[in-house]
């Protein structure tokens, strides 16, 4: 049988490697692919969510988070680009001359 | 009657005010608008006193205001006559006219010339104050003042680095004196009645009422003897009255020698009722007034300076008459004040007069001035005279009376008397002979003008008749309800303690003679001889020592950087300054958390979230 | 309908659209683009006023926005902010190498981001608001394309941003699994008549608190702070200081006294903690810094943790606070970045050393800078001294006294690294003496804001009484 | 059951691909992993009965973002990453591990709120078919809907302005 | 006449910022007439003070923030009526010795109005909010005022604490301090329930409904730390002697002279006021931290060789008398507290003035390196010496009857803090004496033989000024005593109902 619960844990395991990948990898355009990944993961909550209440709205609400994460690719992918002219780097690493 | 009590006070400072505003540059305003000042307060004394005699005024006549008026607390500022108080207004009026007529002579060339008079007035009216305090408060503000005065005039001269440094100890000696006097006046105040609201500072409201049960009356009578330990310059806080010889002459003779330093005994005299009934606190005073007496008289011995030999005779007469108020004599030292006032000053005059002459106060350079400067050299002997006690002149009579005293109340004591009577007689006709007779060495001195031999041969005169005015009458009539216990001579001891005091006073000048006049054996050899204790009193008895090491070296040196030890290196370096730099350690520390990387951000951010959370599942 | 409601959001979409066709005119015609986004500004003020009767009905539009006296306030503050911006960008913008206009129409769209989350009723809305807002800063922080600083600004808010916002999209979804929906009617019902509230809401109001932490720089959820403060065009570096601050606060503002309330025993000593965290790193942070964008980023974490600190009441009295605050730190925030747009280019960058003896190369920008800085120091009579002492006054009458104590030592720790700045305007010598010209808009601009934050220190009662109408 | 199966299977594949999209050194490995994911989650999606979404999830997200990644990750020439060796001891190791907790605290979290729920089956369906959403989607959601608009707008003449190459001015 | 005392320094200093920069004739101008209109004021303030009736008097009140009981309330008692003339005083003769300021003339005397209006803005408030308000706003000016025109402090050369040190301290710490005290006003304003920062209001809710004994103990450690910090209080006090040092010699003079005064002028106003049962707990253990203050205060006076330093660490040794005379909780050690507040803040003010004068010729204040000054300026000699005696507790000057009250006051209370306090003196005098002595006595050197006296009346004014009020309170203490006792003893009698007074032979114990 499964259960709300199970989709949930599902969205938390994605959630997590999502985190995890935005921690570890170094590579900016990499970093952004994991946020997606988090992304998603909140799309499977609210999606296991409106299943379980019987309730469109959840499902709407994705779209609209579909939506804003497309912008925010938009927006990511172009400060990369920039990133990638200025410092010839997208390591995240090696951008960090602003600190202390 | 009033008015001219009150006048009495204010004469003198409403002329140091006319010299401290208008007559600072106005040399003839400022000296004569002084002399006026006292001069107007002398007669108002005098007709108080005549009054008094004749019992158209009934003493003690008290008039006060109140200075400080508190529920609970009043502090009156005001005027007590009574014979003791006007017989030192006398004394100190009228000595004080003297001097000040011939210091117009005696500063005439000085620069500060008004400032000089400005403080003199101001000096005679804190001692008014004094004289005329109704309370203990008003007697402080005075004795505080006559501080001041003294320190002012001490360092008259303060371009030099040595009567600067005089001045400064005077005040700071006096002070450390002050602190156990302010306590005692404290006490006695805190104690004078079981009600605080009834509490009071008035001598006589005091002396009527006396002290509370349960009061340390013991105490308090050695804290209010601090003062006169001070002010009186008596052992161990005698340093600075040598030093104070800095000032000039005048200042010596008017405050170091007559008026100022007699505000102790005065002012034991003032409270004899309370010390009266001590007996612990009389042995005390009568003890330090011997021990002051006779080291003061053997400092005079060796000292070379002429003035610095007057100061150490004055100490041992102040010692003297602490001791004779200690033995219980109250009439006797203050008789002997009276006399002592009139020669000291006297012989301070004459060798001021001497200095203005020669410009010259080391007696080894002085000499054979009998020739130069003869009514000075007359009036120097008739004060030397009557400070050895020879008979007739008035200090044969005030001694007498103290030695009468002792000789019956403590024999130890009366033999120490009559040892300081011999080295007093000693001592002074050392200077005599050594200064006066004999050839001039060096110095030829010019005579002083008239302005100057006047004001000598007035106090020459009282010197001289000192003893024949009635005084102990006087002095006996001022103590209320009680019998004056201890009169002058006439006891039964007398004829034998005049005996006594006359031989010693005898061999002392005879040994003076012959070791300075004649000199039959040089002095130098008597001292070698007498190598250690010569050399233990040349330096004092290495009481200044002690003290300049207790101040640079303890004081100073442990005490103040030990403090400041701890205020720089505990207090601002560890307490501020520690937190200081932790908070900026902080600062820093905090601040490489921001490494730069976005991923230290995000996990930072993740820390937080955990946290959360964490928080949420509780 | 009543469209009347949204008469301020339609004008901005209107002139977003405007400064979209104006990035067209001719380059010679740029720099009248400032006034253009003044007009804009000043129509939305002029729609904002005539909208004011309909506050106090507090209607709301379809469930998604209403608006209320609570929101018409914001806005005002907001739309002066912007104003400043516009004038602080007019002074900076030979810096700014093209697209004047499309950077006005981000302005516009922050602002109309904010005017969302001003007026939100639902949890999308909140979403969408924020990123709408968070979407032009990213953009605009890296707006200096040729400068490595700015970039790696833009990439580092970029990143932090998006990541908070997937925590915060991942909290709604919790919220709204908890409640049935996102309406904050709904959210705030379950949590009234929820039996039991389930850990999954705890979790998803703490995800919504870390995403709105994000945005008032609240620590942990700050670090992208000082690094963006340093690299961003100044203007944009204001406007996140004070819009996007100020944004992140009113809307904790409206959750947690709102749809967070039943559970306020919950959420208070987290913000209090929160706080105290804040207030350290921000207030100790500052004090080693030599960049002067650096040290105001890490000041403004100082303020988020007074922010946080008014919240954590969850009283009135602290939501009143919080709003005074806010005025209070507009007025002088925006102050002093303006000054530091106008002596930049004079003094030569944004180290601290450069603003040596600036009173005397400049008496009329150094003067202003330093009533600025004081009022974020909270000294009287400037406006941020109102500000704290409402909001530790509210912290009291919490009960929470451990917490005023720490605000009240930073406001110490704040006071010395201000002074740092002062030292060196006003006591250090100058390295060059000629005069800083002051343009007469930016002129005037200063005026008004020095005498906001003077009339806002001293003449507190009709402040007090606009906002105390929010409730 | 078969919801089981499936459930597992879209599931498992859906985190092994999340995995390789984080564990990927090859960028467009990750990428092509990551379509993967929005694949199996379109699929979870329809086991969810939100069709519509499920069919935004693909085109959007896999039709165009991703489309997006790959052609910067083409524009850019991206090499492999090289990868720190002994991550576990570096913070971003600390980070992994953290991020493994937040998994197991987000699990407690859901655990700890699951209150003898039945199978999600069970529950009455939401309408998620397309009239159903567009309906709600005009009318309620009628301004989240347009201010998407702006945010898209605002976002793509950010990415615009970002992306151009400046002309070098002309002095 | 409270609001024309209170904003005449303000509009002046608007009126300056009318001015140029270089216009500094009239610059001076307008900040005399800004700073001699309060002076009028306080005269006026101190001759019509009502003894019989008491309490507070000429109030002045406009409500500004009803919602949290915040009025603009303003009023004087004796007490504060003492202080405000003390203020006017110093405020006055500061603005003139002022005139040696050369450099950014302008800017000097808009700060120098704005402190003048904190300062009496502290001692006229009634109400809790504006008293915190004008006391913050009174400590910020003095940052750039000793920053900019202060000096650094040297010692043979070497400098010890430079002045932006100094200055920086000094802000900081009393900033500590004034939020310290925020932080218990604000407890105290919640706590009492009666919504109200209004000081009489306060006190008619607190004597309605007294505040537990507990909580006010918590309360009053929180003000009294607060506000000694600038009284200031052992061992708080390690900015003052080095601000003291490093300010510009009117900064100096307000900052010793009155600045410190706050401190304890808040303590008696603010928590002996409102807390008595804290008072009653907490005032004794201030008793023996304040002996700290006088002795070791005059200890470290002793060693130091820079002037200011020395007139620093006295202020705080002396400051440490008026604590005492608070700590006894006894009308007439009241009365001398405040009379002490008066007198000392003329007499250091009198003090900075003077080393001001010569340090601006001599350019150096470092002890072994003077001398023989009295040589060449005589009047300044005479004033520094008149200086040194009134701090030394000389009779016929203020500070006398002031300590001598204390003295008497507590005597029942603290007679061994007492005895400390007497020693005091003593110490007092060691390191006055010192500097007259190493400043102005001694053969005249050759390095100050061009410096110059103070001759015309009109340098001569400030000095003899503050001569002349210490002399005058000093000789003549009864009237301003009564004024004080009006408002201190009432106060006394809220705190100690009953005075519980030691059995006399119990008392030295």
């Amino acid at each position: 049988m499964i259960t709300l619960t199970h989709y949930l844990l599902a969205s938390a395991l994605l959630f997590a490697i999502g985190v995890v990948g935005v921690l570890t990898r170094r590579n900016v355009l990499m970093i952004l692919l994991c946020i997606e990944l988090m992304f998603n993961a909140a799309n499977l909550a609210f999606v296991a969510y409106a299943r379980a209440l019987g309730d469109t709205g959840g499902q709407i609400i994705v779209f609209f988070i579909i939506a804003v994460a497309a912008a925010e690719v938009t927006v990511g992918l172009a400060i990369t680009i920039l990133l990638s002219r200025q410092f010839k780097t997208l390591n995240a690493d090696e951008v960090s001359f602003l600190k202390w | 009657m009033v008015m001219l009590a009150w006048t009495i006070l204010l004469a003198p400072l409403a002329a140091a005010g006319l010299v401290w505003l208008v007559g600072i540059h106005r040399k003839p305003l400022a000296s004569s608008a002084a002399i006026l000042g006292l001069l107007i307060a002398f007669g108002c004394a005098l007709q108080l006193f005549l009054a008094g005699r004749s019992g158209a005024l009934i003493l003690p006549l008290e008039t006060n205001f109140a200075w400080i008026a508190l529920p609970g607390l009043t502090i009156q500022f005001g005027v007590l006559i009574d014979p003791l108080s006007l017989l030192m207004t006398l004394v100190v009026t009228g000595v004080g006219s003297a001097i000040f007529i011939y210091a117009t002579g005696y500063m005439h060339d000085d620069a500060a010339y008004s400032r000089f008079f400005g403080v003199l007035s101001l000096f005679a009216f804190s001692m008014l104050t004094i004289v005329l305090a109704t309370n203990w408060v008003q007697l402080f503000m005075g004795w505080e003042l006559v501080g001041f005065s003294s320190y002012l005039l001490i360092g008259h001269w303060y371009a030099k680095p040595a009567a600067a440094e005089a001045g400064k100890k005077a005040f700071i000696v006096n002070r450390v004196a002050d602190f156990g006097f302010m306590l005692g006046i404290l006490m006695l105040w805190a104690y004078s009645s079981a009600d605080p609201a009834q509490r009071t500072f008035n001598f006589l409201q005091l002396e009527h009422a006396g002290l509370v049960h349960g009061a340390m009356p013991v105490l308090i009578g050695l804290l209010l003897f601090c003062g006169p330990v001070g002010k009186s310059a008596q052992f161990p806080l005698h340093v600075w009255l040598p030093d104070a010889m800095e000032g000039p002459t005048p200042v010596s003779a008017l405050i170091h020698a007559a008026t100022m330093v007699a505000a102790g005994v005065y002012l034991l005299c003032r409270a004899f009722w309370l010390f009266e009934g001590l007996p612990e606190v009389m042995t005390v005073i009568m003890w330090v007034g011997g021990v002051t007496a006779f080291l003061a008289a053997g400092l005079a011995l060796v000292e070379n300076d002429l003035k610095r030999i007057l100061a150490y005779s004055t100490l041992s007469q102040l010692g003297y008459m602490v001791m004779a108020l200690g033995l219980g004599g109250r009439t006797a030292g203050m008789y002997h004040l009276t006399t002592h006032a009139f020669f000291k000053a006297l012989l301070f005059l004459a060798a001021g007069s001497v200095i203005h002459g020669t410009h010259e106060q080391d007696i080894r350079k002085l000499g054979g001035l009998w020739h130069d400067m003869r009514w000075t050299s007359l009036t120097f002997l008739i004060g030397a005279l009557a400070l050895c006690g020879i008979p007739p002149l008035s200090g044969f009579f005030s001694k007498e009376a103290i030695l009468t005293v002792a000789f019956a109340r403590n024999p130890a004591l009366f033999s120490l008397g009559v040892l300081t009577a011999g080295l007093t007689a000693f001592y002074t006709g050392r200077a005599w002979f050594v200064a006066f007779t004999g050839k001039a060495r060096g110095h030829h001195g010019h005579e002083s003008p008239p302005v100057m031999l006047i004001p000598l041969f007035v106090l020459a005169a009282l010197s001289i008749v000192g003893g024949f005015l009635g005084l102990p009458a006087l002095i006996a009539s001022g103590v209320h309800g009680a019998a004056a216990p201890h009169g002058g001579a006439g006891h039964a001891g007398g004829l034998l303690v005049m005996a006594v005091s006359i031989a010693v006073v005898a061999i002392g000048l005879g040994l003076a003679w012959l070791l300075y006049g004649k000199q039959v054996v040089l002095p130098g050899q008597v001292a070698r001889a007498l190598a250690l204790p010569t050399s233990f009193v040349e330096q004092r008895y290495y009481i200044d020592e002690l003290y300049s090491w207790y101040v640079l070296h303890v004081q100073q040196r442990y005490i103040a950087r030990s403090c400041e030890w701890v205020e720089q290196r505990v207090i601002i370096d560890g307490l501020v300054g520690g937190i200081t730099a932790l908070t900026r350690w902080l600062g820093f520390t905090v601040r490489l958390l921001q490494t730069g990387r976005v991923q230290a951000y995000v996990l930072v951010f993740l820390v937080g979230i955990v946290w959360l959370l964490t928080s949420a599942l509780h | 309908m009543p469209w009347g409601l949204l008469a301020p959001e339609l004008g901005l979409c209107l002139w977003i659209l405007v400064m979209l066709l104006a990035d067209l005119a001719p380059a010679t015609r740029k720099p009248q683009l400032s006034w253009l986004a003044l007009g804009g500004i000043g129509f939305t003020a002029v729609l904002l006023a005539w909208q004011q009767p309909l506050w106090a009905r507090g209607e709301s539009f379809q469930s998604m926005l209403a608006v209320t006296h609570f929101s018409g306030l914001y806005k005002c503050f907001f739309t002066a902010t912007a104003a400043v911006v516009v004038i602080m960008t007019r002074q900076f913008q030979r810096h700014l190498p093209a697209h004047l206009g499309a950077f006005y129409m981000l302005l516009f769209t922050a602002l109309l981001g904010t005017f969302v989350l001003a007026s939100m009723r639902d949890l999308l809305m909140l979403f969408l608001g924020l990123e709408l807002l968070t979407f032009s800063l990213y953009i605009m922080a890296a707006y200096l394309k040729a400068e490595a600083k700015s970039i790696e600004a833009g990439m580092k808010y970029l990143i932090l941003g998006s990541v908070s916002s997937g925590f915060l999209v991942y909290g709604i979804a919790l919220l709204y699994g908890f409640a049935g929906g996102t309406s904050f009617t709904q959210v705030q019902n379950a949590f009234t008549y929820a039996l039991t509230v389930p850990a999954t809401a705890y979790a998803g109001m703490v995800l919504v608190l870390a995403g709105l932490g994000f945005k008032i720089a609240a620590s942990p959820f700050n670090l992208w702070v000082p690094d963006v403060y340093e690299g961003a065009p100044t203007p944009v570096v204001a406007l996140l200081s004070v819009g996007s601050k100020m944004a992140g606060a009113m809307a904790l503002l409206q959750l947690l006294t709102g749809i967070f309330a039943p559970i306020a025993a919950f959420w208070m000593p987290l913000l209090a903690a929160l706080s105290v965290a804040t207030l350290l790193y921000g207030n100790l942070g500052a004090l080693a810094q030599t960049n002067i964008k650096r040290l105001l980023g890490y000041s403004s974490i100082g303020h988020a943790g007074y922010l946080l600190m008014g919240l954590s009441t969850g009283s009135v009295a602290g939501a009143e606070a919080v709003t005074y605050y806010l005025l209070a730190y507009l007025f002088s925030t925006l102050a002093v970045f303006l000054v530091v747009i106008a002596a930049s280019d004079a003094v030569g960058g944004d180290a601290l050393e450069d603003y040596r003896g600036l009173s005397q190369r400049s008496g009329f920008l150094a003067a202003v800078m330093f009533l600025g800085l004081l009022s974020l120091a909270g000294v009287p009579p400037l406006a941020g001294f109102v500000g704290k002492l409402l909001v530790l006054l509210a912290t009291v009458e919490s009960g929470r006294l451990w917490l005023v104590a720490v605000g009240a030592v930073n406001v110490a720790i704040a006071l010395y690294y201000y002074l740092l700045i002062v030292k060196r305007m006003y006591l250090d010598a100058p390295r060059q003496t000629q005069p800083i010209a002051v343009p007469a808009a930016t002129r005037v601009t200063l005026y008004v804001l020095v005498l906001g934050i003077l009339v806002v220190g001293i003449w507190q009662a009709p402040f007090l009484r606009w906002i105390s109408a929010i409730r | 059951m078969a919801e089981a199966v499936f459930f597992y299977l879209f599931t498992g594949a859906m985190l092994a691909a999340a995995w390789s999209v984080v564990f990927n050194r090859q960028p467009l490995y990750s990428v092509l992993s990551l379509l993967v994911v929005m694949f199996c989650l379109a699929a979870l999606f329809v086991m969810l009965q939100a069709y519509f979404v499920a069919a935004l999830q693909v085109l959007l997200y896999a039709g165009a973002v991703l489309v997006l990644f790959l052609f910067v990750i083409m524009l850019l020439n991206l090499a492999p990453e090289a990868l720190a060796r002994m991550r576990v001891f570096t913070w971003q190791g600390g980070g992994a591990l953290l991020g493994l907790w937040l998994a197991f605290l987000l699990a407690r979290i859901f655990a700890a709120s699951a209150q003898d729920e039945g199978a999600l089956s069970a529950a009455s369906a939401p309408r998620g078919s397309v009239e159903a959403v567009g309906q709600l989607l005009f009318e309620k959601y009628l301004i989240p809907f347009e201010l998407t608009s702006f945010i898209i707008l605002a976002a793509i003449i950010g990415a615009v302005t970002l992306g151009k190459r400046e002309v070098p001015a002309k002095r | 006449m409270l609001l024309t005392i209170l904003l005449a320094p303000t509009l002046g200093a608007l009126a300056l910022l009318a001015l140029r920069d270089d216009q500094h004739a009239w610059v001076r101008r307008i900040a005399v007439i800004a700073t001699s209109v309060p002076l009028l004021g306080a005269l006026y303030l101190a001759t019509h003070y009502d003894v019989a009736r008491g309490g507070y008097q000429h109030e002045v009140f406009v409500p500004w923030v009803a919602s949290l009981g915040i009025g603009f309330h303003l009023g004087v008692d004796g007490i504060s009526t003492m202080l405000v003339l003390l203020h006017a005083l110093c405020g006055f003769t500061g603005v003139l010795v002022s005139y040696s300021i050369k450099e950014r003339v302008k800017e000097y005397y808009l700060f120098y109005l704005f402190l003048i209006t904190g300062v009496f803005g502290v001692f006229l408030s009634l109400d809790l909010f504006f008293f915190y308000f004008f006391y913050e706003m009174a400590v910020i000016p003095m940052f750039p005022l000793i920053g900019i025109w202060g000096s650094d402090v040297k010692e043979g050369g070497k400098v010890r604490y430079s002045k932006e040190y100094a200055t920086m301290k000094l802000t900081i710490y009393l900033t500590l301090g004034a939020v310290v005290a925020l932080v218990g006003l604000l407890w105290l304003y919640v706590s009492t329930g009666a919504r109200t920062f209004d000081l009489p209001a306060l006190q008619q809710a607190l004597a309605a409904r007294p505040l537990d004994a507990s909580l006010q103990r918590w309360l009053f450690p929180l003000l009294l730390i607060g506000f000694g910090v600038i009284a200031p209080m052992w061992p708080l006090h390690s900015w003052s002697p080095i601000g003291h040092a490093a300010a510009p010699s009117a900064v100096s003079m307000l900052h010793a002279g009155v600045l410190m005064k706050l401190g304890s002028y808040a303590i008696i106003r603010l928590p002996m006021t409102l807390l008595p049962a804290g008072a009653q707990f907490w005032l004794p253990w201030l008793a023996s931290l304040c002996v700290m203050n006088i002795i070791y205060g005059g200890f470290v006076a002793m060693s130091q060789r820079d002037l200011k330093l020395i007139i620093g660490y006295s202020s705080s040794s002396h400051m440490g008398y008026v604590l005492l005379g608070l700590a006894c909780l006894t009308p007439v050690a009241l009365d001398g507290a405040v009379l002490l507040m008066f007198a000392h803040g003329l007499m250091t003010a009198l003090a900075f003035a003077l080393i001001g004068y010569f340090y601006e010729q001599t350019h150096t204040r470092y002890l072994p390196d003077l001398g023989g000054l009295a040589h060449q300026m005589p009047f300044i000699a005479t004033c520094g010496v008149i200086a040194a005696m009134a701090s030394s507790g000389l009779p016929g000057f203020a500070n006398f009857v002031a300590e001598l009250l204390i003295f008497l006051g507590g005597w029942d209370r603290y007679p061994v803090q007492i005895i400390c306090g007497v020693f005091g003196v003593v110490i007092t005098a060691v390191y006055m004496l010192r500097v007259v002595r190493g400043t102005f006595f001694g053969p005249a050197l050759p390095a100050f033989a061009h410096t110059r006296d103070a001759r015309s009346a009109f340098e001569r004014l400030p000095y003899l000024v503050l001569v002349i009020a210490l002399m005058v309170v000093g000789c003549w203490p009864r009237p301003f005593l009564q004024m004080i006792d009006a408002s201190a003893r009432p106060l006394i009698e809220h705190i100690m109902p009953v005075l519980p007074l030691a059995a006399p032979a119990e008392a030295l114990h």
